[in-house]
């Protein structure tokens, strides 16, 4: 779907990282945890190309005046890396954007009982807030582990755990939560769940490439969101692709980022290529 | 007089196109993944990534990088290779009422002549364009689309197994484009298409490497259209076949001025990624102008310029 | 371990260098149009205007078009000539404590050879760069800067009339770069610049017409780096001789990613049109960011591209 | 000089005109009729080149409150013709543009008791006010001749008038004045002056040839500004020239615009080369 958004509220929520509310057309509530959206920061070529974002929330706005229409609406959460995103920091309430998405095959919710233990790094969490929604409202079992350099990169902690979820939050430098990466936490509720989990996780390369070989030690399933270069976002122009289980350089396997994931079973996925 | 309805059919080489616009091989996949976005059949025909006879992989990544005003791509010409494209690709053409041209490349004079003879059987492929001119695999080409002498081997090989209309794409990557024009045609092509993506390079300073897994990479968009531009207008003042203008094309300004510098068509290629209605949009903002300036038949343009 | 003030001296074919940053021919006048905006004893050298044996008067106009990230020149190497330089451009030289390097073409090779004497006697004039790749003016060079021979012979008629550094600038509207440089470095060049502006095209749709008077113009600006960059890269490779990179510098991470390439120095030219102090601001840029990253020496990045 | 200013007011004056004022810094105060400033629209690379404009005006603020300090500023009075003047017309108060200016060669105010007759023509009267407002200061007679398509192209005709400028308008629908083409009017006034006076004229290119004829024909100096393509407007590019008065295809003559003008004398051009 492509579709004109206006934005509701854009505000800078930690050093560096910003919350967007836009409006969306009503077929985006569909939206489901995982996916993503393609936006176009603005009409000049400069920058040309669309940006990806995650869906980090979508809801329905019925504002309070009677007759009100009610108003579906999606959030980003983005850190300002780059021109694309320094200009989408200073966008205002009221400005309109091009929206591409949902787009992609988000995470696979798997079956309610079992418990969910969600692993996030800094910008990370973006995919992962809607998830653990979903998943509280299947009433599964769900804990959030979070990480980042430093209390700045753990982002809307307040959010999650008005969901219900309990949270775990570790920094490199110990100014917020447990000192050290995160994945020491979330080792220690495996062992206590004696491995019975399935694991989701976003976040930096290094971070999802050690949630992965977890999984692979405890032998319980992972999915994991990916980034990739794009330029497209719905399959055509083959940049975003990541190397599939079976990549080598002499047989090359690569699945599209933007179709067949962002998020893919991380035993799917050739992990150090 | 105004005008209500204009034409905007033309002929390419025989192929009757309801109007100008074509996608550009390798930015709108195999047609079906746009469907979403793009009425097909409002557009005037649409080609194919480029297909191989084996499947292939592609270059490692990354394999996109945005430039001023441009992009580098270095997507290695992934493709699912020639009996995927019939078992897999063909029935959803099939369903659209819009002429399919098939891209191809070879790694040998026989391989592209073997390309052709299977393109040759397919009923829904309604032209070729040859691909001569990919700058991103060593053995994709790049020798065919830089030489004369290798593009009209290359070019009368396929000649001989088909008489479908042939389009050659041309590389921009050379001292005289002309002379490469000169000797496709002679050698057999029905038709031109220009310009393919010139080489590039971008670098990250941080990591003090390349951007590109493969280093350099095919640079599109509308960075590019002045020299695609001028291409186009040197090479259709030289040859007498329709040429296809391609390059940087991002709204229907642009697609005209590509038809008055003397081509028949166009395509547009990276402007799909940024909105991927843009063909489609394109045909209708023509439609608008045409109206707006008077102008009942396309084909009075082509080529019109005045120098 | 901080570092105070890095050292961005280069060595250029013989000629020290404060730093690495020059303006590029064509975009800095005579040096003293920029003045009031630059203090031209920041940088590391200025490039004249293109000279020539008699002045120039050059193209009817329009003679310049913004494109999407560039722009196009058919300025027609519009200049002074050699004795009004002398007269007049020098006496303001001399003033200036930055090697002035002379850019100069002819349209035979006699003409260049005669260029080269007469710039060797001029005391200030530090190096001279030929301009072998001039597109605007058809006399003007491009057959000698498109084929490896022709640049050959007239290097040699240059090379054979002065000990002073000569640069020979490459056009980047060939085939093969590599050959050219390869050509040029064999004749006597003792470094090679590059690139020249690529050959583009406008067109104004509403009068049906080409935008510049010449047709076709020089293309330059940020649109074409990755263009740029590919060619540095390509040819520092591939001879011994420094290297100096342009096209389409803007700020001080394009200068650094040429020098990463292969480029011994950089030559600043669009960017001195947006902003008259582009060069200035780069060198300021490069010593701040060599501060920030710890490099004490800037020649520890020439060609520090990990591939 | 090249500086930073920030937008005091941006506001569409007709339809499709615009004037804005900018601060400017002290040194700025000594710019003259007829000069020009280069602004770059935004810092990114579309627009690439930077836009020229004339000095409509050029002033000083203080505001009311005490101990505030003077401010110097200028104000420029633009059309909306294409992609960088629509972007100078989207910004707002407070916004900041980077200037390069005062540039070029200005009018030459002639002897003050010579009457003054100046012809604009649509935007063409953008720098003819501060021509206008110098002259008066300097006690010269002068009158306004402004024309335009329409009415909406005739500008700011009440603030010549405030300087005590006799104005004659014409349109050629009608609109507002005399039918037709505003030449006219000046005819009948150097017929009147029995050809004492001196043309100063801005406008499109044929009414700037008229004019030229019509000076030539009354045997009075004439200046006029021009306009051209330009990159640098420092006389670096040589992207601007006019052909001068002994310019033939043979023999060319270029006069740079941005430094020997925009104004020349008329009879220093060459016209319809
Ligand atoms: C599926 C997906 C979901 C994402 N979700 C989020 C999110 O919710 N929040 C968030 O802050 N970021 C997210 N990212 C990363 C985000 O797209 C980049 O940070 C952003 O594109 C940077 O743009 P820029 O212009 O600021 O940076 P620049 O460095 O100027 O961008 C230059 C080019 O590189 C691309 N690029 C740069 N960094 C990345 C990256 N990490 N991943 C992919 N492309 C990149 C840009 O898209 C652009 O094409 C996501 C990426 C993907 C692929
Ligand atoms: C000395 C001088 C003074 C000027 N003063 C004024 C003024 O006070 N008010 C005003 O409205 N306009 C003035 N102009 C014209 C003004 O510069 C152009 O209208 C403006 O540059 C158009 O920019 P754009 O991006 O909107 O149009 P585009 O058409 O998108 O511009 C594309 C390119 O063409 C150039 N260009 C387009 N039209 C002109 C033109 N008429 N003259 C020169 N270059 C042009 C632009 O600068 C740009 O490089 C002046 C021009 C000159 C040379
Ligand atoms: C991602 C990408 C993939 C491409 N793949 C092909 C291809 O397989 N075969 C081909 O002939 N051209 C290919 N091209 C070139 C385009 O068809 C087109 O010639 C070029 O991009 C210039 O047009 P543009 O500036 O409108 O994109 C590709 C271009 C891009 C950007
Ligand atoms: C207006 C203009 C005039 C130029 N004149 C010359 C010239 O006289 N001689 C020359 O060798 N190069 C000339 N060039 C080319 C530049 O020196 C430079 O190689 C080119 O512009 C690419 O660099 P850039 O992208 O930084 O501008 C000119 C370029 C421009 C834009
Ligand atoms: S971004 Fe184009 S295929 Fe995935
Ligand atoms: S604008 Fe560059 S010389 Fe006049």
């Amino acid at each position: 779907m492509q579709f004109t958004s206006m934005i509701l509220s854009n505000a800078e929520i930690s050093p560096g990282y910003w919350r967007m509310r836009l409006t969306a057309p009503q077929e985006f509530a569909a939206a489901t945890p995982g996916q993503f959206v393609m936006v176009r920061v603005n009409g000049a070529i400069d920058p040309l190309l669309r940006r990806p974002f995650a869906v980090f929330d979508v809801g329905v706005h019925t504002p309070p005046q009677s007759g009100a229409v009610p108003q579906v609406y999606f959030e980003m959460l983005y850190r300002v890396v780059g021109k694309g995103t320094a200009m989408l920091s200073a966008l205002h309430e009221t400005d309109l954007l091009d929206i591409l998405g949902p787009l992609g095959t988000g995470f696979d919710q798997g079956n309610a009982d079992e418990e969910k233990l969600i692993v996030g790094g800094g910008i990370g969490l973006a995919p992962l807030y809607l998830l653990a929604r979903e998943l509280v409202t299947r009433k599964s079992p769900v804990r959030l582990f979070a990480g980042g350099r430093t209390r700045d990169d753990i982002l809307c902690i307040t959010e999650f755990e008005r969901l219900g979820v309990e949270c775990y939050t570790a920094t490199e430098d110990g100014s917020l939560g447990e000192q050290g990466l995160v994945t020491e936490a979330l080792k220690r509720r495996l062992d206590a769940l004696k491995g019975k989990a399935t694991l989701y996780a976003c976040g930096p390369d290094g971070m999802l490439h050690a949630v992965a070989k977890i999984a692979a030690q405890y032998g319980i399933p992972c999915q994991v969101s990916l980034e990739g270069y794009m330029a497209c976002g719905v399959g055509a122009c083959l940049g975003c692709v990541a190397p599939g289980k079976g990549h080598s350089p002499e047989t090359p396997d690569y699945r599209c980022v933007c179709t067949e994931g962002p998020v893919f079973e991380s035993s799917d996925l050739k992990w150090g290529a | 007089m105004s005008i209500v309805k204009p034409d905007m059919s033309v002929n390419l080489a025989g192929i009757p196109l309801r109007n100008p616009v074509m996608t550009a091989s390798g930015t709108f996949g195999y047609g079906e993944e746009f469907s979403e976005y793009v009425n097909l059949e409002a557009i005037g025909a649409f080609v194919t990534k480029g297909l191989s006879l084996k499947p292939r992989a592609g270059n490692p990544t990354p394999r996109i990088v945005e430039t001023p005003g441009g992009m580098l791509n270095a997507i290695g010409l992934q493709n699912v290779g020639i009996d995927a494209f019939i078992a897999k690709k063909i029935p959803f053409v099939r369903t659209v009422n819009t002429p399919c041209i098939a891209n191809f490349f070879g790694d040998t004079v026989d391989e592209y002549a073997e390309m052709t003879r299977r393109l040759n059987e397919i009923p829904e492929v309604v032209a070729l364009e040859m691909n001569i001119s990919c700058p991103n695999v060593k053995q994709g080409g790049i020798v065919f689309g830089t030489d004369p002498a290798c593009a009209a081997s290359v070019v009368a090989a396929c000649r001989a197994v088909t008489q479908k209309p042939l389009i050659v794409k041309l590389s921009p990557n050379v001292t005289d484009v002309v002379a490469m024009a000169r000797a496709c045609v002679d050698a057999g092509a029905d038709s031109l298409s220009l310009i393919n993506t010139l080489i590039g390079m971008a670098i990250d300073l941080k990591k003090r490497r390349p951007v590109l897994a493969n280093v350099t990479g095919g640079f599109s968009g509308p960075a590019i259209k002045p020299i695609a531009l001028r291409m186009v207008w040197q090479v259709a003042r030289a040859v007498k076949v329709p040429i296809i203008g391609i390059g940087g094309i991002m709204n229907a300004t642009d697609a005209l001025e590509f038809i008055l510098a003397g081509a028949t068509a166009v395509q547009v290629g990276t402007a799909s990624f940024i909105n991927p209605g843009a063909a489609q949009t394109i045909v209708e903002e023509i439609e608008a102008w045409m109206v707006a300036n008077g102008v009942a038949d396309i084909k009075t343009l082509i080529g019109a310029l005045e120098v």
